[in-house]
């Protein structure tokens, strides 16, 4: 070695991911309360983006979409109960984004909610909420007693 | 989420900014501002997104029946500011055919 | 209303979070391979991040910590078997952070560990892991059979 | 992770830089291109910190190995840019007693 020299050595890039390891979950218990629904949806999406959700309008549908949700789990779940929780729970995989809101309410049959975009249902103030999910995110799921909505959005 | 409320002496219109999220936590305070202006005897109203993060359906829902209420007395509702986003929210749920909706504040204020 | 008048009404702040509620916890399962133990300390350090947890001393003791923790696992616990995987599970809770790290290996008696800033071994190359690890978290558990360390750090 | 090398020919110091984390998964290139230089006959070596993250045991542990290396053949090792953090790792190990430590590079350099 006799002349200045630089170099510059690189890690080899992390195996890519096909692994079905890559899963990151996240949870947080969300109290009965309609004024922490704005701080937790803004949790939920500080993690996504911890997690690598980047495309701006994903992080949008999400936001809305878990808004939703949540308000749903507060007043219809849990109907106001402040001794009642609301889990959340994001799964975030190489491919999808699943989020979970899980009340403790009776549940509800979803299949019976009518097109809130019928124009003698637009100028109405409510109906707009499960049609909003069921438009901003990819896939929706209920669990049987229809307590728990899983709303996912795939990447890519 | 903070509210700015100004009136437009020039064109007579009250303008309110809704500043962060315009969701189910806050959206009677949106109502009640408006109910009250139209109890002092407003009739322009211009409501803008440019400072909004985002809009949940009770947050529609309060748009929607504020605009019942103002076209009741003859009055007039302008949006203005939406970004894509948002936007999307109106179309999704064909409320765009409802609201009158301009770019900016400036182009809304100028419409009136 | 005749005057140019502006206001702005501010939300009340969300109820101080006296409550145990507030209560987030992130999973992460990672493969048995050294090439990956970087990137999962980055993608927890930016979930703290998330999470709320500012002090850049915090994030460092606790980006350091992790690292040793997951090599340990890796090399010790799974014995670089791929077929093993490491859990992560960190929560947040208002006063409290806590990052579990469990492998699938037979456990070990941390009770036994020499000091290594002791005059005849300072000058080892190895043994410093467990040692760095509860001098920079205020609180160091470990399960039973020892393949499981939970590192504690307190907020504020 | 990368790692910066090069060659101060006024005071014939090798000069490397650590670009990220120097933890287990990287840590056996440092000491690698480090031994090649010993064997290209270099003797004084500065590692530059300025640009690192963070160190874990098996990085400080290859560190004590090189010193140890490089002090069998009356070579000479700095260590500099050690920002609050990376320094008390070395305070808490007490290997700040066994390298020699300067704030900066340039510092580091005028020491040899
Ligand atoms: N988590 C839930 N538990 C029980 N019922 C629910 C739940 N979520 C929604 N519902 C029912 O579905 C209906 C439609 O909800 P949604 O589409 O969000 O509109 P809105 O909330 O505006 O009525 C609600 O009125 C309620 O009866
Ligand atoms: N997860 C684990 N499973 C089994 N043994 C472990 C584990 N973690 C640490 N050990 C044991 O503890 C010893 C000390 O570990 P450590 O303090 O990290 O130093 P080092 O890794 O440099 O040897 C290791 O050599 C190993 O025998």
């Amino acid at each position: 070695m006799t002349a200045p020299l630089r170099l510059s050595v690189r890690r080899s890039e992390v195996p890519p991911p096909e692994a079905p390891d890559r899963r990151i979950e996240i949870s947080l218990r969300v109290p009965t309360d309609l004024g922490v629904v704005e701080e937790a949806v803004d949790l939920v999406a500080r993690h996504c983006l911890a997690s690598g959700i980047p495309p701006r309008a994903a992080r949008f549908r999400l936001r809305v979409a878990l808004c939703e949700a949540l308000s749903n789990a507060i007043v219809y779940g849990n109907r106001m109960d402040p001794a009642k929780r609301v889990d959340v729970t994001v799964v975030v995989t190489d491919t999808t984004v699943s989020v979970q809101v899980r009340d403790e309410g009776d549940g509800f049959d979803p299949s019976g909610i009518p097109d809130p975009t019928s124009p003698e249902r637009l100028e109405m103030a409510e109906g707009r909420g499960l049609f909003l999910i069921r438009q901003l995110v990819d896939e929706v799921r209920f669990n049987e007693r229809g307590n728990s909505i899983c709303m996912i959005l795939h990447r890519a | 989420m903070s509210f700015t409320f100004r009136k437009d002496e020039a064109k007579g219109v009250v303008v309110l900014g809704v500043d962060g999220q315009l969701i189910v936590g806050n959206r009677h305070e949106l109502k009640q501002k408006v109910l009250d202006a139209l109890d002092d005897g407003e009739r322009k109203f211009l409501i803008d997104f440019t400072s909004t993060g985002y809009i949940d359906s009770s947050g529609l829902g309060v748009l929607v029946s504020l605009s019942k209420k103002i076209r009741e007395v003859s009055g007039e509702l302008r949006l203005a500011g939406l970004n894509d986003d948002l936007r999307t929210l109106f179309e999704l749920t064909k409320l765009d055919s409802l609201f009158a909706i301009n770019e900016s504040a400036e182009e809304a204020l100028a419409a009136f």
